[in-house]
């Protein structure tokens, strides 16, 4: 039985802060997949929201609330959240469903309206919570330990801040034509070297904004997508994986890591382990890739993601990047879209609109910022609370 | 370092349970698995998160208190709540991720003052310290921090 | 392609008020559960945890949660919320999978932590989300709703409050030997005439509490069980559908119904739609069923689902319960576990735990409150924000 | 009924575009959809909520201000917040379930003192007041509640 479903149709709402609720984004989202799927709202068996935390109730089951803006008319409903990998976990919902023959298409939506500033916890006392307990303890915000993994480059590599600003010139640069994008604008590197040190090693503008904005993708059956002549990419591969214990890396949000002393840790790590589940499971490699879609929730980790999906070796990602291998002409360009410099996230609808992107770069419509002769694409992104999202779209 | 001089104020560890309190010599408070050995910081109380064992015996142990710093940060704005600045004015400070050896983990913690991130490098040896989180009229509470290994740190 | 999958173990924390944890809780169900099937942690390749919204961000991402505090080992894991629903759409996210062929053996945990006294909105002034709009304008609580709907059963069908108070006592009865209820003890029609008035007309034993609890099952494919030589009863049929517009009835949070003035309503209705959309999928009536879990939020509630359910005509509760044909040697058995009067609501353990009855009794081992020759059994319930949830179990 | 007195109080309502503040005849504002003429309440503004329907044009218009007792209850305890109880001490207050005719919906609203639930029977007529939700030292906040028609109930 082929593992594949079609990406009959994608669809966002432009990122930006647009002060409205999230769910007028998340339903422009989906009418607009709707509509470039050329199917209906009463065409669609099953809704998949992506969950937003810090919009009330309707947040929390952002499945029915989508599915009442659009019109309840009796049809199944989920509501998932994983972090950053909530678009994945939303799209793996979709895909298992389709594979089981329960339903035949499928929409998935994410979008939110995020706050201004760090991202902060519920509020309350709740010193078991170890979102609690790094703020409070250890005053960690997420810029903090992408300050770390900075850090650590550095010291191990000898990447430098001039590194970490060129990915954000590449990326601002990708972006410029991006209709989606809330940044349109060409970033230079002293523009960077003179914004505030916010995290150290990092600067205001080496880490992304949080943003308002939604993305929607319809998945079917691919007999379905045959049947209507649709001729579109299909999801080949999903993984929503946690780590292994022990995991040796201080990921978000734990103040501390597992202990190695007496278990060994797996020897690819987690987040290598993220897209290597993803490639065995499309049974391709990194050598197979045309484009990719990492989070660069701050310039230094796009760089780390570089080698964790094997791009490159080890300490090798500043010369690949400098090399022009990333950006279009290269030999695999890295977040075409602009990525999370010109989007800033809007976290339940990030891993979606990654999918999107990869999308129209299969389909060859990314105006202004098409990869040419795009036929394999990777997202990856990793959610805090241990959280893996990996997606390999195919043509 | 910090010590206590003569105040009136009651002085409260920030949370229970994560490290003692002695001011000479503090020690995080870890657990250790009786079954599997392996070591759990901040305590887990519940059950062993190795996989491969399902014990729920799980022992409180005092945790190095040196090690290597692994890598490093600073907040240069105010953290959100549940962080409380202990000045009315927030003043950047460092944050440290220190590798035990023995234990073979790493661990965040504060910098104390004076020491900022200019003052630290990757590798080198840090240790454990009581240092204020930040005070209220009746308390001081307390938390551990990371500071460099005297002779081994700029300041 | 079969699209039952099998329940290969259940497990339980008893409910309560034990102010630990809600990990703990399901840790221990999830072990449980797993005993149950002969199988070990090892074994799952899928995880699904019913998101908590009351216990910080481990309860947002709940099906992480569980995994870590099992033991990360980069199992696939998904974290659902559906209010009320939760349990169902967590279930059916398992079957999906299982049925997809994309995993064979899935663990599904819900569990709670739950405050004293009323459910209370997230904090924060949110005038668009329906939630702050019930309390804030009407001072709508979810007994406000119960008894709004008891009100009308006293209006249209001459129910009374002995009426209600009879559901009372024979829960409180079925209730008294479940090594898992939170109250067991009998409780007499004068007691329920003599507490508190909270939402009229409705006392404060009419009402079901809130409570700290877990529930987890371990669903496996059907070949995967006969493999193993389990002989266990299966999921037939999961419904977790939204209403259809207009829906004329005034749900939870809502503070107005649809309008039925130019579309015409569903002729069945919201809750009628829950039940019958299951006994359609599993191809049964409810005159196949030998016993049913419905949600006793209120008393009245569960005359409600009688009628909802298919158990007796429109009116004709009042009369069938009576009648003892909802007790033990009667017609069908509801709430041989108790229900929620004897457990209090743990809201993303409840549909779980449900389930854990219908397994329990179907394989006859519910001691102290067993129905004769269980075979196939309902569970029913229904969330607020138009979740619906109705799982069929057959042996 | 409630009356605008002397006051020297901001009178403002509850939520803005939910209803009007004349003290006379109030009424709730809907929104009917251009397209399918459907109606919603609270005023949907984004989009037509009937599935059949993806029209984005909605015209805000006033509904029925009386209609029938669909159901009713009663607050014995006081509501969690965001409620906010307009006297000290809590005192119970009964809420109502109104269908509207033209609209064929139904509308939930407090019912006002000094009516309590004693005085509602399923099927009496019922009419919109604006009646304050609770005061502060500078505004009177005020909001849309349910009594029944004069002659129809019982006080
Ligand atoms: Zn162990
Ligand atoms: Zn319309």
């Amino acid at each position: 039985m082929s593992k594949e479903v079609a990406i009959a149709g994608v669809g966002m709402h432009p990122w930006g802060k647009w002060g409205r609720n999230f769910v007028e984004y998340g339903v422009k989202a989906a009418r607009d997949a709707l509509k470039d799927a050329g199917l209906e709202w009463k065409d669609v068996d099953f809704v998949v929201g992506g969950d937003t935390m810090r919009n009330g109730y309707p947040g929390y089951v952002a499945g029915s609330t989508f599915a009442e803006a659009l019109g309840f008319k009796g049809t199944q409903i989920a509501s998932v959240y994983g972090a950053c990998a909530t678009g994945a976990q939303a799209i793996d919902a979709a895909r298992a469903r389709i594979l089981a023959g329960l339903a035949e298409v499928v929409l998935v939506v994410g979008a939110d309206a995020a706050p201004k500033g760090f991202f902060a916890p519920q509020k309350g006392d709740r010193p078991e919570d170890r979102d609690w307990q790094r703020f409070r303890l250890v005053g960690m915000t997420n810029p903090n330990y992408f300050g770390l993994y900075a850090r650590r480059r550095m010291a191990l590599y000898g990447a430098t801040s001039e590194d970490f600003a060129a990915v954000k010139v590449k990326n601002a640069r990708h972006g410029l034509h991006n209709p989606y994008a809330r940044y349109r604008k060409e970033v230079t590197a002293e523009e960077i070297a003179a914004s505030p040190l916010v995290a150290d090693p990092l600067r205001l503008l080496d880490i992304c904004a949080t943003s308002d904005g939604g993305a929607a993708v319809i998945l079917t059956s691919i007999e379905f997508a045959e049947k209507r002549g649709l001729k579109v990419p299909r999801i080949a591969a999903i993984n929503a994986a946690t780590p292994t214990y022990p995991n040796p890396i201080l990921d978000m949000p734990y103040i501390a890591t597992d202990s190695w002393a007496v278990v060994q840790p797996d020897a690819r790590g987690f987040k290598p382990s993220i897209a290597y589940g993803a490639y065995e499971e499309a049974g391709i490699g990194p050598e197979d890739l045309d484009l990719a879609e990492v989070y660069d929730l701050s310039t230094a980790l796009e760089l780390d993601w570089y080698e964790q999906i094997g791009l490159c070796g080890e300490g090798e990602a500043e010369a690949f990047l400098r090399s022009g291998a990333t950006t279009f002409g290269g030999k695999i360009p890295v977040n075409p879209s602009g990525g999370l410099a010109c989007f800033g996230e809007a976290v339940p609808a990030q891993a979606i609109a990654q999918v999107c992107e990869l999308a129209w770069q299969i389909r060859g419509v990314a105006e202004g910022r098409q990869v040419e002769g795009a036929k394999v694409g990777l997202s990856i992104n990793q959610g805090l609370f241990g959280h893996g999202s990996a997606i390999i779209v195919k043509g | 370092m910090f010590y206590f001089t003569a105040v009136s104020k009651k002085v409260i560890p920030a949370i229970e349970g994560f490290f003692t309190m002695d001011p000479e010599a503090p020690r995080l408070l870890g657990t250790q698995c009786k079954a599997c050995q392996t070591y759990f910081f901040p305590p887990e109380r519940g059950y062993c998160r190795n996989p491969e064992c399902d014990s729920e015996e799980l022992e409180t142990v005092e945790l190095s208190h040196e090690g290597t710093l692994w890598s490093y940060s600073h907040n240069g704005y105010k953290p959100p709540p549940p962080y409380v600045s202990p000045t009315e004015e927030f003043e950047p400070f460092a944050v440290a991720a220190v590798e035990l050896e023995r234990e073979k983990m790493v661990v965040m913690g504060m910098v104390p003052k004076p020491y900022t991130h200019e003052d630290l490098k990757v590798g080198q040896r840090m240790q454990l310290v009581l240092d204020p989180l930040y005070e209220t009229d009746e308390e001081r509470v307390m938390v551990w921090k990371w500071r460099p290994v005297e002779g081994g740190g700029s300041k």
